[in-house]
């Protein structure tokens, strides 16, 4: 295994837990406001991913759509869902789940 | 083009003349039905033409398929439903005895229900669906195969819930949903030993000594799993004891209805069904040898004795004849069960025996309801004197029914004796005796009551306005011009009651349902 | 507004707090149990599809070859926006039906509160005016680029629907003669371009649904990212507007 | 192990998270996101596999197959139409009802 | 172009023609009634021209883009789409006829209507068409959002609910099929369903299992077999009437098709252990849903929860054809397409009651369906053949599965079939035994248009003629050969096992 593919398997392991730990607090973060930061964090790591992947096209597409618009959307969406007030920076109550 | 199923039929003759027939046969009344359902509530007279006109239009095309079968024709119309297997409408004598039977009892039902049903609710409703309800009878009796039988017993079924649940009482609805719950059960029964039968031999056809033979010694388990279903099936509406629920509670419904469950439609179709399914598609000698006639005839004598017995202890009047029925038409089945020409004959006779001796039962039973309100045998005292039109003809159907001669239920317990003798076996003459004991234990009474007892009850003159709204007050003639009860209502069961008397009296000529049920025992069953 | 006979469920609203209360104490609480076997579950499924990725032999195969082997009669040297617009157009044709769909979807729902319902910080209402010309221009380049490198009608129409976004939450609101049906087809304007192409050039001798002749098809595709971008961008900014104008 | 068999299996653990997420979290939005994750999931199963050596013989590209590229380009715009149509489903309900969650039957 | 159409026009026409009339329908929301039903009239008479080019000249294919497969998309033809396109065509119709007078008066509700329902007929009759497994993704998809913002028209915050859950559950569904896809992608290189079929026996087995086991479970997802039928009731349920018409008649059977596509012509129709673990969960389907229909106490939940029944009949077909059987695909087929009809009609006459009364309460039905005999007539019949009785096409399809399940000596799938029929029977008659009530006249009815009462008497009558069709539709479905490849390939797997 020579020093290039080594740096790229650590750059691939870095990538994979940074992406897994996003999904995974994106889900599970108390506050609906982080978890979609977090989704869009999510998004952006992504795209890297794709670029990883050779796979141009897609993470541009990632960074426009996946991150940018989805994550205005989810922010839009939350900001209409949750009271006006703390803009859902306090624990989002209605999310039981923590 | 794509192929379409080899029908056994070629195109050009997909509808010969001979085919013609039975669709206009199911036509007469199929059509009169639907349109009537259109008619307004009002239309009486509209309503009533087209009633009439009917079942006299279903009357003459019966008869004159009835001279053709003497002569031999066939008449058959086919439809292709599914792979090989067809709606198949074929007219023999068997289907021609259970026609004349339902066509003409059609006819004497419809002039009944007319003056019945006056001036009540839902007329438009109730003839439509009673429309209907005979042309899945005469569906039932034409029906060439079980495929086709399913179809118009099936129809049967739908057609005579809403007269069931006409009047809409909460007693009503209980009986409808007896009704339906004992009929969903049968439809399942019949559904499953058809198509696990289908699945065997390939055919559904009925033939004159069945069509399970071939099988008969590889699929023994099976077949007889199979008979038990279908008789489960049809039984239900033939009313076999433990099957019998129903009937009872259908009483609530109106007089004409119970008429036609009883004589007609209903009860009638599950008995022929049997006699089908026993000939037609197992061969009697065949169920014989695979066992099933035994059990069969055990039910049979069961359930007459079963009925009998309750039917005893019935005050209600509709009650008691209703479980007259239980019993009086497993003689049919016994018949059947016994295995031998003269049984057989006994056994189909009874079909039309029984048929026209119930329905003058029951007709009676409506007119004493409707015109002096007595629904309780208790009530009966004395009854003779103030309708003895109707009772006469009660009177009649009752001895009848208990088999005194020369009525026409003399007859079929004579043959049944006789065929259980030929048969070789004796104890079901002791049921018949037995029978014959309790029937005259029920009936005699009532006879008695009303013809020998004083009267408790003030009834209102004949002719002076009857408390219900059904008898028509005439005015003030003489006495024979004046009615004990509305003509329309009184007729009917006096023509029952005289054919009742005349074919037992008449047995042996021609064209009498004796002959004709000894043509059938010759053609059909290919007795001696 | 409502159909007759489904008020019943508004009358379920008044209830609709205490409601909440309840139903959200009954399933806030996911016995740990059952999140364990969940989790396990979910293990096990894990599994079998990591069994399922292991399994694909390394000699892959794939339509790499074939897409290389015809993309001269494509009309573009972009394999992916060969395979997006030309290859497998009737696809991308149903996707822009799909974003129409999901915008006419969220029009029946309801009217736009305009975007974010607070008036504007000072931030978001110039920046846009910065932000907005460069992202078109960007646009126009992706698109451009797409017919030989990375880039296209999406990531483009996408940019646009930034643009409009940004300018929704600027608070400008939309001059009121573009409310009504140009709206609406600027929406469709992908689907139609792309659509009436397609069909049309069926009609050529010889030609096929969505069969773009080889000496045409530079200009067809280029027409159709184009009308398809300008949708795209427009139904983005539509969905996060989040209703009907 | 490879690089695309490793990016897949990430992409598979993406899926059996967002499921987790999908199926343990009531509140509407939460599932939203959920259901962008397994997507996200999926689209990386698709694209690392294409990565896996080509058949032999092949000229070998830099890119991965252009197929699943423009496939899962489509479903990245399927995705975002999705999330934008549930939100304004999810506004609406929560305008209507003030829930955020789905009430009534059982939660899926 | 010329006189007579040929077959690409007539696909193109199925396809394109609801697709514009949406588009239009939107541009020009106050002319879209009249709009929206030429269309439908036309979308049905392309439909009838494609069939009939299907009857004569056999399968249609039709190369889009000229590339063909593996590179390009296939439009694929055969008996047994066009029988599902027919049946779409004949439900849509008349559903858009009823639609017309149901959403006379609601600016808001008509304006959306159309485009949205245009939109899910163009799914449907792409997805119909479509051999490409991509490709049915994307149509999955579009019909999964026009079918949830349809049901969201309903207004309620039930209906909105109800269309969040299916949403939800739609995508996810259609993310399951896609990991499927992605995962034959790679075992084959192709998505083309014939290339596919070829190559499945070559791909490794783990894939290829995990990848049907996904796209199945995607799939019964979306057709809500039980246990993934929660889905269906809350939002067949709460959707105006027309939807539910179409969600249970047309949504759900697309799925199915999808499912069956994948059975016959992916796996060839084997697949032993899948097959059975299809037949049970759906004769739990059957007695499940029968009990719950039973037990509701609002109409349209009745019939929403009838559809999870039915939809059971339709896996039970699985293990039966297991033997070569093609009378039980040809049984799940026939039934499919009479409960579609069937099951149109019913939610159809629901709305005629809703609107009439104002609920749908069965206890409290009486009044409705005494002043409306059309209505309770039509529903009658829906439910005649939702029951089984002769002559209907329910009763076809469940003789030719009864046939098979005897014949294979299955007596258990034929108890629960038997089993299912007898309950059908009882919770029809629970809402038709109301009619034979005496009946005070309600204050607050509503005059029914006779469109709304005809319309759903009509998809009644033809679901009970259906029944005697047969002799036409069983060489229909056998062209393209879906049904016949398949007792072949069943019959192989038979001689296997």
């Amino acid at each position: 295994m020579d020093a290039l593919s080594s740096i790229g398997w650590a750059l691939d392991g870095v990538l994979a837990s940074i992406l897994l730990w996003l999904a995974w607090r994106t889900l599970s973060s108390p506050a609906l406001f982080r978890a979609v930061v977090l989704f869009i964090a999510f998004g952006l790591v992504l795209a890297l991913v794709w670029a990883r992947l050779y796979a141009v096209d897609v993470a541009l597409a990632e960074v426009a759509i996946g991150a940018g618009v989805t994550g205005a959307l989810l922010l839009s969406a939350l900001a209409r869902l949750e009271p006006p007030m703390g803009r859902g920076r306090r624990g989002d109550k209605d999310d039981q789940e923590f | 083009m794509i192929p379409l199923f080899d029908t056994s039929v070629p195109p050009d003759a997909v509808l010969p003349p001979d085919a013609v027939l039975p669709l206009l046969v199911l036509a007469s009344s199929l059509v009169p039905g639907l349109v009537i359902f259109f008619l307004g509530e009002e239309r009486v007279r509209t309503r009533t033409l087209l009633n009439l006109g009917g079942a006299l239009t279903k009357l003459a095309l019966v008869g004159w398929m009835f001279r053709g079968v003497y002569e031999g024709q066939r008449y058959e119309a086919r439809l292709p439903l599914l792979d090989g297997l067809d709606l198949v409408l074929r007219v023999g004598s068997l289907s021609l005895l259970f026609l004349v039977l339902s066509a003409g009892l059609w006819l004497v039902t419809t002039v009944y229900a007319v003056g019945y049903l006056e001036r009540s609710p839902n007329r438009s409703r109730f003839f439509g669906f009673f429309s209907l309800c005979v042309t899945a009878t005469v569906g039932v009796a034409m029906s060439g195969n079980l495929l086709t039988f399913i179809l118009f017993f099936e129809l049967l079924t739908l057609t005579t819930y809403p007269l069931v649940v006409h009047r809409g009482t909460e007693a009503a609805r209980r009986a409808g949903l007896a009704y339906l719950a004992h009929t969903v059960f049968a439809g399942v029964m019949l559904l499953a030993g058809t198509v696990w039968l289908y699945t065997l031999t390939g055919t559904l056809t009925f033939a004159p000594r069945g069509f399970v033979s071939e099988i008969a010694d590889t699929h023994r388990g099976p077949l007889i799993a199979i008979f038990a279903l279908l008789i489960a099936g049809v039984g239900v509406k033939a009313a076999l004891v433990p099957l019998h629920g129903w009937l009872p509670l259908a009483m609530v419904a109106p007089a004409p209805v119970s008429a036609l469950l009883h004589a007609v439609a209903v009860v009638k179709a599950g008995a022929f069904g049997i006699v089908l399914i026993v000939y037609d598609v197992f061969g009697v000698e065949q169920a014989a040898e695979l066992g099933l006639t035994g059990p069969l005839a055990a039910v049979a004598a069961v359930t007459i004795i079963y009925g009998s017995l309750r039917a005893l202890f019935q005050d209600d009047l509709k009650r008691r004849l209703a479980f007259s029925t239980v019993s009086q038409v497993s003689y049919i089945v016994l018949g059947v069960a016994i295995v031998g020409p003269l049984a057989s004959v006994g056994g189909i006779v009874h079909l039309v025996h029984q048929g026209i001796m119930k329905i003058t039962l029951f007709f009676c039973a409506g007119n004493l309801a409707e015109t002096l309100g007595i629904h309780k045998v208790s009530e009966m005292n004395g009854v003779g004197r103030r309708m003895p039109w109707t009772m006469g003809a009660f009177s009649i159907a009752a001895l009848g029914m208990i088999g005194v001669p020369p009525i026409a239920g003399f007859v079929s317990k004579w043959y049944l004796g006789l065929g259980a003798l030929e048969a070789g076996v004796h104890w079901p003459l002791y049921v018949l005796t037995l029978s014959s004991l309790l029937n005259a234990a029920y009936f005699l009474p009532i006879l008695h009551a009303a013809w020998f007892c004083e009267p408790t009850t003030q009834w209102p003159a004949a002719g002076s306005g009857t408390g219900t709204e059904n008898g028509k007050p005439i005015g003030d003639s003489g006495r024979w011009l004046r009615p004990e009860t509305g003509w329309l209502l009184l007729l009917p069961p006096l023509v029952t009651a005289a054919l009742s008397l005349l074919i037992g009296l008449f047995a042996s000529s021609p064209f009498s349902p004796l002959e004709w049920s000894l043509l059938i025992a010759e053609r059909e069953f290919h007795y001696p | 507004m409502t159909p007759p006979g489904y008020r019943q469920g508004d009358g379920r609203n008044a209830g609709g707090q205490a409601e909440t209360a309840a139903g959200a104490r009954a399933r806030g609480q996911i016995p740990s149990w059952a999140r364990a076997s969940i989790a396990l579950l979910l293990l096990a499924l894990f599994g079998g599809l990591a069994l399922a990725v292991l399994s694909l032999s390394s000699p892959a195969p794939g339509l790499s070859e074939a897409v290389a082997a015809r993309i001269g009669e494509s009309g573009v040297s972009h394999p992916v926006t060969a395979v997006l617009l030309n290859f497998r157009a009737y696809d991308t044709l149903l996707e822009l039906v799909v974003l129409v769909v999901a915008m006419i979807g969220a029009w029946s729902v309801g009217t736009a509160r305009g975007c974010g319902g607070d008036t504007p910080g000072p931030l978001l209402r110039h920046l846009p005016r910065l932000l907005a010309p460069l992202m078109v221009l960007a646009a126009g380049y992706l698109l451009w680029a797409g017919a030989h490198s990375p880039g296209g009608a999406f990531q483009a129409g996408s940019l646009l629907g930034g643009v409009g976004i940004l300018l929704c939450l600027s608070g400008r609101p939309l001059p009121d003669g573009l409310l009504g049906w140009p709206l609406r087809l600027a929406a469709m304007l992908g689907v139609i371009v792309f659509a009436a192409l397609g069909a049309g050039v069926a009609a050529l001798p010889g030609g096929s649904p969505l069969g773009w002749p080889p000496d045409a098809a530079k200009a067809l595709i280029l027409s159709i990212e184009l009308a398809a971008m300008l949708s795209i961008g427009f139904i983005l900014a539509a969905l996060f507007a989040g209703g009907r104008p | 192990m490879t690089q695309p068999v490793f990016w897949a299996l990430v992409g598979m653990a993406l899926v059996v998270i967002g499921l987790y997420g999908l199926i343990v979290h009531a509140h509407l939005l939460r599932k939203i996101l959920a259901l962008n994750v397994i997507s996200s999931g999926v689209f990386l199963v698709f694209i690392a596999l294409a990565r896996r050596a080509p058949r032999d013989g092949a000229a070998i590209s830099p890119g991965p197959d252009p197929v699943p590229q423009a496939m899962v380009l489509t479903g990245i715009v399927v995705a975002v139409a999705a999330t934008g149509l549930a939100v304004a489903l999810i506004v609406r309900l929560r305008a209507m009802t003030g829930r955020t969650t789905l009430g009534d039957e059982a939660d899926n | 172009m010329a006189l007579a159409p040929s077959s690409i026009e007539w696909a193109l026409a199925v396809v394109f023609l609801p697709l514009a009339g949406a588009l239009l329908c939107f541009l020009a929301p106050r002319r879209a009634a009249a709009l929206g039903l030429t269309i439908a009239a036309l979308t049905a008479a392309s439909t009838l021209g494609l069939t009939l080019e299907v009857v004569v000249a056999g399968t249609q294919r039709t190369v889009l883009g000229g590339w063909g497969a593996p590179l390009g998309i296939v439009w694929l033809a055969d008996g047994l789409s066009v029988t599902l396109m027919a049946m779409t065509a004949a439900v849509g119709v008349a559903v858009s006829v009823y639609a017309a007078a149901y959403f006379r008066d609601e600016h808001t509700e008509r304006a959306f209507f159309w485009p949205l329902w245009l939109l899910l007929w163009t799914a449907l009759n792409a997805l119909f068409l479509s051999a490409d497994l991509f490709n049915l993704y994307v149509t999955l998809e579009l019909m999964g959002f026009a079918a949830a913002s349809l049901t969201a028209l309903g207004g309620s915050a039930a209906a909105v609910s109800g269309a969040i859950r299916y949403l939800l559950v739609s995508v996810l569904g259609s993310l399951f099929y896609l990991l499927g896809v992605a995962l034959i992608y790679h075992a084959c290189g192709t998505v083309d369903i014939a290339l596919v079929a070829a190559c499945i026996g070559d791909a490794p087995r783990p894939a290829v299992q995990a990848a049907v086991g996904v796209m199945f479970a995607g799939l019964m997802l979306k057709t809500a077999l039980f246990p993934f039928h929660f889905w269906l009731p809350p939002a067949h349920g709460s959707a105006p009437a027309p939807v539910s018409a179409v969600l249970s008649a047309l949504v759900v059977k697309a799925s199915f098709y999808l499912l069956l596509r994948l059975w016959i012509d992916v796996l060839g129709g084997g697949g032993r252990w899948l097959a059975e673990l299809l037949g049970l969960l759906g004769a739990a389907a059957v007695i499940w849903g029968s009990v719950l229909a039973l037990r509701q106490e609002r109409l349209k939940l009745l019939i929403a929860y009838s559809t999870v029944a039915q939809i059971g009949y339709f896996f039970m077909a699985f293990p039966l054809a297991l033997a070569g059987d093609s009378a039980a695909w040809t049984g799940a087929l026939y039934l499919a397409l009479a409960h579609g009809l069937a099951k149109a009609a019913m939610f159809l006459t629901a709305g005629n009651l809703m609107r009439f009364g104002g609920h749908d309460r069965i206890a409290e039905l009486d009044r409705a369906v005494h002043r409306l005999p059309l209505t309770l007539t039509a529903f009658t019949l829906a439910g005649v053949s939702i029951m089984g009785l002769p002559p209907s096409g329910g009763f076809i399809g469940k003789w030719l599965m009864l046939e098979a399940a005897f014949r294979q000596e299955r007596f258990g799938l034929a108890v629960v079939m038997l089993l299912g029929g007898a309950l059908a029977a009882a919770y029809v008659f629970k809402v038709v035994g109301h009619a034979f009530t005496p009946a005070v006249r309600s204050r607050r009815e509503r005059k029914i248009p006779a469109a709304m009462e005809w319309s759903a008497l009509l998809l009644a009558v033809v679901a009970i003629l259906l029944g005697l069709t047969l002799p036409m539709i069983w060489p229909l479905l056998q062209i393209g050969g879906p049904a016949a490849a398949l007792s072949a390939a069943g019959a192989a797997t038979g001689a296997v096992a």
